[in-house]
This record gives structure tokens, C-alpha cells and sequence, in this order.
């Protein structure tokens, strides 16, 4: 029997140091076989292994049709990351994934797109956007939100650069706080909501961040009569297995590994910002 | 030919002896430690001759009386979760290889298979919610599937309850009605077997035993009324999850705040409870590592970190979180309570929360 | 040689010993004029704390007087309070705590002789540096150490600060399984202790006769480990309690730890003393061992002292065999006993020699009174004649760091365990 | 750290304690020997080697403050190591002779003090964390060896490793300990005490007494008022509390209620400050 707990050997190929305590790095998986098996959808996660240290989950940010790259951005926070962190291209870690449910990227075709991030949230959003504005034909608008808590926490400006080149897809920016030079806005992330020109009956909300940002954008998209079941999350819980076995990611009745990250908000609405839920 | 046999007491340890005969390692109930623990079985005078348990809320104690049934008790510290889902085992190991590399090893070894004997109604029903857990997904848990395809299950139908069973509450006993190989009604002089499967008729088959009486039958029949009848906690009427979810801001929570110690005993003594954490660990020259799981409980605020934050950071929290799974929001993922009645976490809570009675206050408000 | 030495030597930080202390030393026209075994170890005031403690906290609060020996206080406090019950422990109990003491002899004495002692002899600064010359040795030495960690496992869930020992027994028999493993161990590595012996014996230890009064206890025929009368070889026999009439604890004002003297005497207690008083009562095997190595006991020459560690390693060991045999599973590791008020007396063979204890206590079981003499502050005034004499012995011309090493070798060989000493303050007396 | 050219370096300072957490080390039997090849011992008077000022990479402390010198000592410490773990009760909550710091200084130290000079002992013995930052704390009196060394490993690797401080029961539980509370009634801590030692007491079917400090989770206030419902008084309940870990938080402020309930007892004085 297959073993769904153990990882396989990848080495990094790429790394790049984004801030100070942000990195992305490039993997592949060593074993050929495996690597040509490998597939995953926008919002899907893997688990990453440091021999002695432990395993930690971290979304994939990469091009899911580019099937011969894992990307991950991470933030270092703690031992595992740090770790992570530390890793050179050549050196070698355990992966094991893709799991979980992604962005419901075949629901929300023929809808535009609110797609909201906070903070490094943005990591899980990555790999969406990319998906969207290749196949958009398939969708309508596509606004893209980034709120970080700080100007000097934003990184990707090419990505967002490039991404307001597209038709149809318009890119808000703003920050808790500032230095002069920002030019965007300064404030959270729904101070933008008013200007959005959206019909709620034909919109998808998509986000990822914060929990507190996220329910301040849920509470205004139900307003603005967004049905809740396209009202899309991604959710942070203590993952562990990966494979619902664990019941350490339990949220209400789902696991976060399986039935999410990705949930909308009908699927969560009895637990919805109940501390401790 | 009848299913149905009697097997005198006085031939009891010809059921040990067939098992062993057949290849199995026998487990049974003994006394050890003031207690009713399974352990490894070779003659009948281990198992608990003449003690029935008295439990009560945070009370366990063992009692010897006239009677010379073994099995004249109702449940024991553990079902059999720790054979199954064991407390603590490596999931797998890796290695640094010279020059950089990673390898995984599977740490799977072969086990033998294992008779148990003396399985409740109760513990049988918490396997079968295992079994769906750990075997049927979409990811089958190996050590799990190998532990549970080779064991032997010899079930016991409960004529006596404890004061904390509530097993007709839940419909999941006293009487023993699937999921076993072979089934004991013990009666004064001797056992009714009754095989299930055929490896089950095949040990009976081996052994030398009478016809069954009516009179047997109605015996045992009576006997299993009388533990259903023994029983009188009760469940709030289901389902539960609605109710319980929507009780998330009951005031009651905070009573249980002050009260629980939040040890996690009620966790690990359920035998349905499922939570596990896994840590890694590494040899001293850095080369070796093993990824070992153990049980853990939600109890724990470890159970729901994340970096920097306990999502259940408070008692209440954590104690809405077992109940509210147990008996509520296991609904929506097994399609039944979590709750199959056996009444440990009542008993072995060591100050004596009895979670019928918090249910009942927690249910109570949303009743119509 | 030309000019007579003037001038002082010190150790600020004494290395492998239990426990802080230091040597200072004053040498005027050639003659050492003072020396101090300087004991600055903090007192934890153990006496105190135990005030108002009920019997079973007093067990388990004076394990942590020291971490190296806390059966020998267990043992020690246990046999006090039982005293006091006027309580008999079941002949299953007086052997299995003989049997658990073994394993504490085995487990410092191992530790002493290869972590501690054994570098000075061979030129190391520590066992790890010896183990790179001497590797068979130094694994055998910590392959000992663990059978006696073992054996105290066994009785007390773990070595150090062991939870299993109680009034009126053990709170629980280990099983026969447990035992049969712990005797298959013990077995096989019975050659390995009898090499012990040898090797220790080829060790080069210097010539140094002395003259010292061994006290240690005499148990009934049997090599004393667990009780008996405190006898010496200058004629002492008393019993347990008359311990206040013949000695006497003073503090001196640059250590932190008493001193104790018998008829206003400096003596010795350990192993050596032990094996001076009671070479009639080892197996006739054992001595048979002895009489090859050609050392004779009683013997004179301090350094003898790790010969007589080792030789108890392999005594323990046959000890711990022998009162195994034929183990059974007590049914009754304990019979709760009766508590009384009264004034009780312990004393046993710690692995550093007689540890004595008394204790009142009250109708429940606490304590109102606590006093406990350890073996190595009784060593103290011992050690202080034994470094004036040894070292004017090696000569005080000798450079500096050779009398330093000198120095410090000569106080590792009584294997002081200055947490222990430390840890009393008779501040009643004091006061007075 | 893990640098092919230097190895990590270590050092083991020694307060007041009665060194039974350093024989975590001295009782690793080869082990000892793998370690003194995986890194270099500096500092570790009772192994031999002695340096107190050398810089290192770990260094673990055992004992409390409680000498006018020690605090000066553990400044220097921190300055030159990287990593500082206290390992055991004295160093942690400043162990069982912090038991002291409940009586009154006037009654306990006077005798010491008639000696002006030659002793110098603070009135309160105190946790290494009062003085300086520590990067983790292991528990125990003593330490569990298996515990120390797996820090040790992961440290090595360059990992703060995550330590189990949930209670006693969940060991009690995944060993297949049966619980002596339930059955027997005993006043066990282990509900409220944090695990690591393997729960060798409840093995051995005797009640927990709290050496590895308290759990994370706690509720030290339902166990004492459950001992009080089954018949212990209060004076009981103090002591079982202020015992090995009597400064850690929820063990002293519970305690030291229980002992302001405590009748004043006419034969023993238990001379904890009113
Ligand atoms: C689905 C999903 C996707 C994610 N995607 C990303 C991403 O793309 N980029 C990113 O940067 N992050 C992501 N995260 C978050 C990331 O997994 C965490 O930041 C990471 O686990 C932190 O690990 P650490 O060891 O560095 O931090 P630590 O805080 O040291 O450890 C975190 C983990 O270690 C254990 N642990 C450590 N300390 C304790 C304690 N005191 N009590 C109990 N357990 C403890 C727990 O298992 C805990 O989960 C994602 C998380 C999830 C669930
Ligand atoms: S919740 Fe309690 S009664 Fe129900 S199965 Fe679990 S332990 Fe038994
Ligand atoms: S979340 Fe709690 S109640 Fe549910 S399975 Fe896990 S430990 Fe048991
Ligand atoms: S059970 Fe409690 S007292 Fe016993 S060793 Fe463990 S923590 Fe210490």
C-alpha cells in the first residue's frame, strides 16, 4: 500500500530572496516518474519536509500547466521556514502534495472576478491570477486587490505591472501604512468596494489573508448581495497529514486539508467568526 | 448446521487453545492496576473471573463477587483503539545520503495476526467509525489497514451495564450485532457462540460443544435486556450537529471552562477520537530522521496551533470542540455521531464531567 | 632545594567533582601554614524545607539533596520514618532496597572511577579525551554505570531522584520479565567488573600510607549497605542513634559545608573505610579476586580508595544477583503502615560512606525536625589532613600546576559530592 | 552552526542544583562519547573541562540563582552563547529550595547572617529567566535525559524544536497507564503537570507530585477545588502545590490561596509567610 504520509526527494532549482523575511523557491521533484505524474490546480498546497525538523504546508504559486515547476513563496516565521529559508539551489527536501481543494476557477467561469489578498496572502492567489488571464475568455472582470500591512511589504511589482497590461483587469493597491513614496492608497483593502463596478449576481470573490480582513470583506460583499456560495476563502488551520486523517485542521465539520483550503462562505457560514471555532 | 453453540465453562479455554491452534496471538480482559486492560491471553484464569466494575462519574473501581462469569463486567480503561490506532509509531524514516540526497524509507512491518476476545458492542461500533476513517479515504492509512485486516474478533454481548453506559442511546448496543468473527453470550454455566464469518465457524467447529437450549436463548435474550434496562443517561434527542453548532455562544460553555482541566482524557480513552500529531526526530549526527505520530487531543492548545496563534486558545473553546465534534459535527462527516455510548470519557474524566448531562443543558435552549 | 618555597597555590574551580568548590592553599618557609577545601556551594537549607512535609514528601524532597546519590537518602529517610512507625518492611522489601542500592554503588561508583578519577591517573583531562587512548575501558566503565541507572530504573521508573520508594515498601514490584532482563544484563557484564578490578589495580597510583580512622557501618555478617551499627577500627560500635553522643559537626568560616570529627578526630567514611572494616564479610570469591590484584585490605594508601570502588561494583553486581534469584512479583510491594509521632534514626553506606539521618515528626507523619550528616562532610576534615600531608609528601617545590593537579587528585579520590555536603546548616547550633 | 570546519560548542554551567540534570549528560553512556565527537565541550566543570567564559553555540544551565555573584555570572553567560537552555526545575522555576522564598527571611537566614562574611546566600532562590533571557526551558527535576538530548540533536541541526508541555495524562494514556486517580483516588497532579517524564509515577500507581512543572494548559484552580472535594484540606492542597515547582505561576498563586486557608496548625509549622 502507498504510503500517503511519506515524502519524496526535490531539490531546489531557483531561490530568490523577495524582503527580508520573504523567499520563493523552485523545486523539482528528483524522481522522474513522479515529477511526470505531478499536477496540480490554482490553490492547492504541498507539504514541505526538513529531515529532523518537520513538515510544514505551503501553497503552490507556480503555473499549474508549467508542469516541470513547483513554486513557492514563503514567509519565515518559525523554525521550519527559517530552515527553509536557508536552503541553496542544489540542496534537497521532502515534498509530498499537491493536496487539498483549490479556487474554484470551473465555477467561476463566466463571472468576473474580485480577487482580494492581504498581507502574504497573496502566495495562494498567485498561481489564480496567472490561470485567470491566460484563460480569459473564460471569465469576465478581473480586479485584482492587494492590501499589505505596510508599503515596504509589497513585493512583486513586476507581477503587478504586467498584470495591468491585461484588458478588463484592473489592479488596486493599498497599504495600513506608508512611506511618502507609495503611491497608491492607505487603508484596508474595502475602501475600494464602492468604486468596483460589479454586478453581485455575476461576480466571484476570491480571497486570501488575514482572517480579520477577510471577514471585513465578506461582511461587504453579502451586503453588496454577493450569493455566499461565491464568496471564496482560503483558510489557515494546524495541517499536518494532509490527508484528513489527522484532525488537526478541523473547522467545524470540514477538514481544512480535504475539503479546503479553498471554501466558500455557505460552506462555512455556522462557524464563521466564532473565536475558537 | 445452527450457527448457534454451547460451549460449557468448563471447556472455556478450548476457544484459547483453538485460537492459538490457528495461528493467532490471543488478547483478553484482565485485571492489572485496579483496572480491566486487554492483554496478551494463554489460560482462561486470567481473564477477570468474578469482578464486575462500579463507574460512576471520575470513579472507577473493581468489585469481586460470588459469580464465576469473566465477562460479568461492562467496560474496561481502553476499548481496543490501542491495538488498532496505536498511541504512538513511526510513519516513516528518511536518511542523508553522501552528497546531498534524501531517502524515505516505509517503516511497515509484518504483524502477526491476533485474536481478541471480549470486544463490546460499543467498541465494535467505535471500530467500524475507524475503519471509515482510516481505511476508506482517499488515502488509506497503512499501518492502520495492516493492524485491523489481521485481527480476529471474538465480541461479547454486554449483560451487565455500568451507571455511566448509555449505549441505547446512541443504538449501538448492549447486543453485539455486526463487525465480529465469533460472538459469546455468557451465561452462568458455559457460552452460546455464535459465529459470523467462516474463519469464525471454523474455530467453533473445532472445538467440542452442545446444542443450544431454549432455555439457553432465553437466558441470554434476558440478560441483554436487563443491561439495556440497567441504563438511564440518555442522549438530547438527534441529530445533534444543528443543534450543537448553533449553540457555539451558549453561556454554558464557560461554566465547562472553569470546571475541565482540558488533560484530554475524555479524548483518549474515546474510542472513536482520531487526532494525531506528528513530530520528527533525529539521530545525533544529524543523519537519520523518524516521522512518528501520536495521539494527541483537542484538548491540547497545541492541537489547533498555527505560527503565532492558538486558534482555541481558551478551555471553553476546546471543550466545545470535542463536544461539538463527537456528537455534532461528526454527523456531517461520518454519517453519525462520534458517540457510540460506552461511557469512558464520563467515567475516566477525572473530575467526573458527564457529558450527557452537559448536553442536555447545551441542548436544551434550541429544543422547539 | 636552594630557598625554602613561600607563596600560595589555588584551585578556583575543583573539575570533576559534584558540586563547586575550591583549593587554597598557603605555603610559608616550606611548609604548607594553611589550606582550605574552600566549599562555596550555595546551602539549600534542606532541613528547613522539610519542616511541616508529610513522611512521603520528606522521601521524595531529600532524593534532591543530590542528584548522584538519592537512594542512598531515600533508603536512609525511609528507614528513619519506619523507625518511628515502629514499622518492620516485609523480608521482599529489605531485599529489594538492598537490591536498588546496589544498583546506585554500581551507577556512582562506575561514574566516579571512569568520569571522574580514572583521567588523573592516565593523564587526561576528561573521560571523553580518555576514551580516545583507552576506548574499551572507558565503554566498559559506561556500560557499568548503566546497569546500576538499570537497576534503580527498575524500582524507581528512572536513576535519578527514583519515584518508587515508599513507608512500608515500594509502590510497586517490578515484574518477573523486568527482573529476568535486568539479571540477564547484570550477568553478562559480571566478567567486565571482574576486569574492572584488574585494571584498576595496574593503575599507577602513588605510594602514600597514612594514618586515618576508617568508620563505616557493620551489618550482621553482611557487607554493610543498607543499615547496621557505625563502627571504626579504632574500637567505635555504636548504634545509629547514640551517632550524636561520639560525633560532632562544626562550621568552619571558608566553607559552606560543616565538618564533622569523632572524638574531636578527623576519620574517614566511603569505600575504603568500608572495605578496612568489612574484608571478612566479602564473598569468598570476591577476595579471592582481591588477593590476586596484591593489594591488601585493610590498606593505608588513600588512592586504594578506587580499587575499593571498583571491587564494590563487582560485589553490587553478584549482590543484586544473588538476592534476585528465584525472583517472585511481591503481591504486596507495600503494607500501609501505622502513622506515629516519634524521633527516628537512618543511617546506610551511601557509594561516600555513612549518611545519617534523624527526623521527629508528628501523629500525621510530618516532620518537625530534620538533621542529616552526609558522608562528605564527615570526609572534609579527612581530606584537609590528607592534602597536608600528600602534598608536602609530593614535595612543595614542585611547579605550581603539578601541585594543583596534585592537589585536586588527592580530593577527587574521596569522590567528594559537595552538593550533598552543602546542603545543611545547623543554624540551632549555630546560634547557640 | 553546523559549519564542516568548527564544530557547534557547548557548555554546561552549573547553580545551585544537586546535579542530578548534568548526569543527563554523564549518564548518556556512549552516547556521551558520540556528543563529545559531534561538538566541543568548553565549559562543563564536573566532565572536566572548565572555561566559563568561552563562547558557544548552546549552553545549558542547571540550578537557580541564589548566590550575590550569580547574577553577574549569568549576564557573561548570555553575552557569549547563542542559544541558553535551562534544563531542570532549580533553573526553570528555581526548584525545590525556592521553597525558602515563601518562609520568612527573617526566621530562615538570620542564623546564616550571624556569620556575616563567609555566606553568601540571596533570601529567595530564583528561576535563570528572572536574570537573563533564556531561548527554552526544559523541565523536570530532574531533567529527562532522552529530552536534553533531543534538543541537543535538533539545536544541532539548526532547529528550536517544539517541546510537549501538555499534561502527564496524555502520556499516562498513550502508554496505557491506568489512571490512579480514577481507581484509586490518589491526589494525582498529573492533570495539571506538564509531561516528559514518561509518567513513571502513575506507572508505578502512584500519584504524580508535579516535578516537570506545570502543564501549558493548566487548571490548577478545578484540580484544587476537586482535592478539596474529596476530602483534602487545605493545607494538604498547599503543599502539594508549592512542592518541586512551587515558584512556577499557576502552582504558586494557587498555592498560596489554598495556604491563606490553611488552618493554622498547632503541632507543625509550616512557616509559610501569611
Ligand atoms: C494550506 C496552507 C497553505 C499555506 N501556504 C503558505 C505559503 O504559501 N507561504 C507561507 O509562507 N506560509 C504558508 N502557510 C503557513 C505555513 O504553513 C506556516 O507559516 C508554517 O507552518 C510555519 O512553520 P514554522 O515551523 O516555520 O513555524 P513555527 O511557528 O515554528 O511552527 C509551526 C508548526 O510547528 C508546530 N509548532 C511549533 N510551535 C508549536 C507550539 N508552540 N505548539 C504547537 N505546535 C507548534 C506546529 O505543527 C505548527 O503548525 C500555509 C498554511 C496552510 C495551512
Ligand atoms: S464520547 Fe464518551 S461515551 Fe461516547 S464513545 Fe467517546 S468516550 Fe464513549
Ligand atoms: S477533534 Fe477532539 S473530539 Fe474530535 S476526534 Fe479530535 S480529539 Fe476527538
Ligand atoms: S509523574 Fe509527575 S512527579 Fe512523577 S516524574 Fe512525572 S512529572 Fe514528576
Amino acid at each position: 500500500m502507498n504510503n500517503p504520509f511519506m515524502p519524496h526527494e526535490a531539490e531546489v532549482i531557483a531561490r530568490h530572496e523577495e524582503t527580508a523575511d520573504l523567499f520563493s523557491i523552485q523545486l523539482r521533484l528528483t524522481d522522474p516518474v513522479i515529477q511526470s505524474q505531478y499536477r496540480f490546480a490554482p490553490g492547492q498546497f504541498n507539504m514541505l519536509y526538513l529531515p529532523g525538523m518537520g513538515e510544514v504546508p505551503v501553497s503552490i504559486v507556480s503555473d499549474p500547466d508549467d508542469i516541470h515547476i513547483i513554486d513557492h513563496t514563503i514567509r519565515k516565521v518559525g523554525s521550519v521556514t527559517n530552515n527553509l529559508g536557508r536552503l541553496q539551489v542544489g540542496d534537497r527536501l521532502g515534498l509530498r502534495g499537491p493536496y487539498g481543494r483549490g479556487w474554484p476557477v470551473v465555477e467561476a467561469e463566466g463571472t468576473d472576478l474580485v480577487i482580494v489578498t492581504g498581507g502574504l496572502g497573496c502566495a495562494p492567489s498567485v498561481s489564480l491570477i496567472d490561470y485567470v488571464l491566460r484563460c480569459q475568455a473564460r471569465y469576465g472582470h478581473v480586479h485584482i486587490i492587494q492590501g499589505v500591512k505596510h508599503s515596504n511589504d509589497f513585493i512583486w511589482h513586476a507581477r503587478y505591472d504586467l498584470w495591468r497590461q491585461y484588458p478588463n483587469v484592473e489592479v488596486w493597491l493599498t497599504a495600513d501604512a506608508g512611506d511618502a513614496l507609495w503611491p497608491w492608497h492607505i487603508g484596508p483593502v474595502t475602501q475600494f468596494f464602492d468604486q468596483l463596478d460589479i454586478d453581485p449576481q455575476r461576480t466571484s470573490v476570491m480571497m486570501c489573508g488575514p482572517e480579520g480582513m477577510m471577514k471585513a470583506v465578506v461582511q461587504d460583499m453579502r451586503q453588496r448581495a454577493v450569493p455566499d456560495k461565491r464568496i471564496w476563502f482560503s483558510m489557515e488551520r494546524n495541517v499536518q497529514c494532509a490527508v484528513g486523517s489527522c484532525g488537526r485542521c478541523q473547522l467545524g465539520a470540514k477538514f481544512v486539508c480535504k475539503d479546503g483550503p479553498v471554501f466558500n462562505y455557505d460552506e462555512l457560514a455556522p462557524y464563521w467568526g466564532h473565536k475558537g471555532a | 448446521m445452527n450457527r448457534q453453540r454451547f460451549l460449557p465453562r468448563e471447556r472455556f479455554q478450548s476457544l484459547i487453545d483453538q485460537l492459538k491452534a490457528a495461528g493467532y496471538d490471543v488478547v483478553g480482559p484482565q485485571v492489572r492496576d485496579h483496572a480491566i486492560v486487554f492483554d496478551a491471553l494463554t489460560k482462561v484464569e486470567q481473564l477477570p473471573i468474578g469482578i464486575t466494575d462500579e463507574q460512576a462519574p471520575g470513579r472507577y473501581r473493581l468489585e469481586k463477587s460470588e459469580s464465576r462469569r469473566c465477562f460479568d463486567w461492562a467496560t474496561g480503561a481502553q476499548a481496543i483503539k490501542p491495538m488498532t490506532f496505536v498511541a504512538r509509531e513511526t510513519l516513516w524514516q528518511s536518511e542523508r545520503l553522501p552528497g546531498g540526497g534524501i531517502s524515505f524509507h516505509d517503516t511497515l512491518t509484518e504483524t502477526r495476526p491476533v485474536a481478541i476476545i471480549g470486544v463490546r458492542a460499543c467498541d465494535l461500533a467505535a471500530l467500524s467509525i475507524h475503519d471509515h476513517h482510516f481505511m476508506r479515504g482517499a488515502h488509506p492509512d497503512p499501518q492502520y489497514s495492516q493492524r485491523r485486516q489481521s485481527l480476529f474478533l471474538i465480541a461479547v454481548h454486554c449483560m451487565r451495564s455500568a451507571a455511566t453506559c448509555f449505549c441505547t442511546a446512541t443504538g449501538d448496543g448492549p447486543q453485539a450485532r455486526s463487525g465480529y468473527d465469533l460472538v459469546l453470550s455468557e451465561l452462568d454455566t458455559g457460552f452460546i457462540l455464535e459465529a459470523h464469518t467462516g474463519r469464525g465457524l471454523d474455530i467453533v467447529l473445532q472445538m467440542e460443544t452442545e446444542a443450544v437450549t431454549a432455555e439457553q436463548t432465553e437466558q441470554a435474550d434476558a440478560g441483554i435486556l436487563r443491561a439495556a434496562r440497567q441504563q438511564h443517561r440518555t442522549l438530547p434527542a438527534g441529530p445533534l450537529q444543528e443543534k450543537l453548532v448553533s449553540a457555539v455562544e451558549h453561556p454554558h460553555w464557560q461554566t465547562l471552562n472553569d470546571r475541565c482541566l482540558s488533560c484530554g482524557n475524555c479524548t483518549a480513552v474515546c474510542p472513536t477520537c482520531f487526532c494525531q500529531t506528528h513530530v520528527d526526530e533525529i539521530s545525533l549526527d544529524g543523519q537519520q530522521a523518524s516521522h512518528v505520530r501520536q495521539w494527541e487531543s483537542c484538548f491540547n492548545p497545541d492541537h489547533s496551533h498555527i505560527h503565532g496563534i492558538v486558534i482555541r486558545s481558551e478551555r471553553s473553546h476546546r471543550y466545545r470542540q470535542w463536544l461539538t465534534h463527537k456528537f455534532g459535527t461528526w454527523e456531517e462527516q461520518f454519517g453519525r455521531s462520534g458517540c457510540v455510548g460506552c461511557g469512558r470519557c464520563i467515567t475516566w474524566c477525572p473530575v467526573g464531567i458527564d457529558v450527557t448531562g452537559e448536553l442536555a443543558v447545551l441542548c436544551k435552549r434550541n429544543e422547539p | 632545594m636552594s630557598k625554602l618555597r613561600t607563596g600560595e597555590i589555588h584551585v578556583p574551580v575543583l573539575a570533576r567533582v559534584e558540586g563547586e568548590g575550591a583549593l587554597d592553599i598557603r605555603i610559608r618557609d616550606g611548609q604548607i601554614d594553611r589550606l582550605h577545601l574552600r566549599i562555596f556551594e550555595p546551602p539549600r537549607l534542606f532541613e528547613k524545607l522539610l519542616e511541616g512535609r508529610s513522611d512521603q514528601d520528606v522521601i521524595d524532597s531529600v532524593a534532591r539533596i543530590c542528584g548522584i546519590c538519592p537512594v542512598a537518602y531515600q533508603i536512609t529517610a525511609v528507614a528513619a520514618i519506619e523507625l518511628i512507625f515502629n514499622f518492620t518492611p516485609t523480608p521482599w522489601v529489605q531485599a529489594m532496597r538492598r537490591v536498588m542500592y546496589c544498583g546506585e554503588w554500581i551507577q556512582s561508583h562506575s561514574l566516579h572511577i571512569h568520569l571522574l578519577a580514572a583521567p588523573d591517573f592516565l593523564g587526561f583531562n576528561s573521560a571523553p579525551a580518555m576514551a580516545q587512548k583507552f576506548p574499551l575501558e572507558v565503554r566498559r566503565g559506561l556500560r557499568l554505570q548503566s546497569i546500576g541507572n538499570d537497576i534503580i530504573r527498575t524500582f524507581g521508573g528512572r536513576s535519578i531522584h527514583p519515584v518508587g520508594v515508599r513507608a512500608g515498601g515500594f509502590f510497586h514490584a517490578p515484574n518477573s520479565a523486568a527482573i529476568a532482563t535486568l539479571r540477564q544484563k547484570i550477568h553478562d557484564s559480571l566478567d567486565e567488573a571482574r576486569d574492572l578490578i584488574a585494571w584498576v589495580a595496574t593503575l599507577p597510583i602513588p605510594e602514600d600510607d597514612q594514618n586515618f580512622i576508617s568508620v563505616s557501618l557493620r551489618q550482621d555478617g553482611q557487607y554493610p549497605i543498607e543499615g547496621g551499627r557505625i563502627v571504626s577500627d579504632a574500637g567505635l560500635d555504636i548504634a545509629a542513634e547514640d551517632y550524636e553522643q561520639h560525633f560532632r559537626e562544626l562550621q568552619v568560616p571558608y566553607s559552606t559545608a560543616l565538618h564533622a570529627l569523632l572524638d574531636e578526630q578527623p576519620y574517614l567514611v566511603g569505600p575504603l573505610a568500608r572495605i578496612n572494616n568489612n574484608y571478612d564479610c566479602l564473598p569468598a570469591e570476591l577476595r579471592g579476586l582481591i588477593a590476586a590484584t596484591g593489594i591488601q585490605f585493610p590498606s593505608r594508601n588513600m588512592f586504594h580508595s578506587m580499587a575499593a570502588r571498583a571491587i564494590e561494583i563487582y560485589f553490587a553486581m553478584s549482590e543484586a544477583l544473588r538476592l534476585t534469584e528465584n525472583y517472585e512479583i511481591s503481591p504486596e510491594p507495600y503494607v500501609e503502615p501505622t502513622l506515629r509521632a516519634g524521633i527516628g534514626y537512618g543511617c546506610t553506606e551511601a557509594p561516600r560512606g555513612i549518611l545519617w539521618h534523624r527526623y521527629a515528626l508528628d501523629e500525621q507523619g510530618h516532620a518537625l525536625e530534620a538533621r542529616i550528616v552526609p558522608p562528605t562532610s564527615q570526609n572534609q576534615a579527612r581530606m584537609e589532613e590528607d592534602l597536608k600531608a600528600s602534598l608536602t609528601r609530593f614535595g612543595l617545590d614542585q611547579p605550581d600546576d603539578a601541585l594543583r593537579l596534585r592537589g585536586e587528585m588527592v580530593i577527587r579520590n574521596y569522590d567528594p559530592c559537595i552538593s550533598c555536603a552543602t546542603h545543611f546548616l545547623d543554624f540551632r547550633a549555630e546560634r547557640q | 552552526m553546523n559549519n564542516a570546519l568548527s564544530k557547534p560548542r557547548v557548555a554546561v554551567h552549573k547553580f545551585s542544583s544537586c546535579d542530578g540534570c548534568q548526569l543527563a549528560f554523564l549518564n548518556l553512556g556512549e552516547r556521551l562519547l558520540v556528543l563529545a565527537e559531534t561538538v566541543d565541550i568548553l565549559h562543563f566543570a564536573e566532565a572536566g573541562p572548565i572555561d566559563e567564559d568561552a563562547m558557544v553555540d548552546i549552553a545549558f544551565i542547571e540550578g537557580s540563582v541564589s548566590t550575590s555573584r550569580d547574577a553577574e555570572r549569568l549576564k557573561r553567560i548570555r553575552e557569549n552563547s547563542r542559544y541558553v537552555i535551562t534544563i531542570g526545575a532549580c533553573a526553570t522555576s528555581g526548584g525545590i529550595q525556592a521553597l525558602r522564598n515563601m518562609h520568612d527571611s527573617g526566621e530562615w537566614l538570620a542564623g546564616i547572617y550571624a556569620q556575616p562574611g563567609y555566606l553568601d546566600l540571596l533570601p529567595e532562590s530564583s528561576p535563570i529567566a528572572r536574570i537573563i533571557k533564556v531561548d527554552l526551558e526544559l523541565w523536570g527535576c530532574p531533567v529527562n535525559g532522552e529530552q536534553v538530548l533531543a534538543v541537543t540533536r535538533a539545536l544541532l541541526v539548526g532547529h528550536m524544536p517544539h517541546v510537549d508541555q501538555n499534561a502527564v495524562c496524555m502520556e499516562c494514556k498513550r502508554q496505557n497507564v491506568v489512571c490512579v486517580m480514577v481507581t484509586q483516588g490518589k491526589p494525582c497532579m498529573g492533570p495539571v503537570t506538564q509531561t516528559g517524564c514518561g509518567a513513571i509515577c502513575p506507572k508505578m500507581q502512584r500519584d504524580c507530585y508535579a516535578c516537570f512543572g506545570p502543564a501549558i494548559q493548566a487548571n490548577v484552580s478545578a484540580l484544587g477545588a476537586h482535592f478539596a472535594a474529596s476530602g483534602m484540606s487545605a493545607r494538604e492542597i498547599a503543599q502539594r502545590l508549592l512542592f518541586i515547582n512551587n515558584q512556577a505561576e499557576p502552582f504558586l498563586n494557587s498555592g498560596m490561596q489554598w495556604q491563606s486557608q490553611a488552618a493554622p496548625d498547632s503541632t507543625t509549622s509550616p512557616g509559610i509567610k501569611r
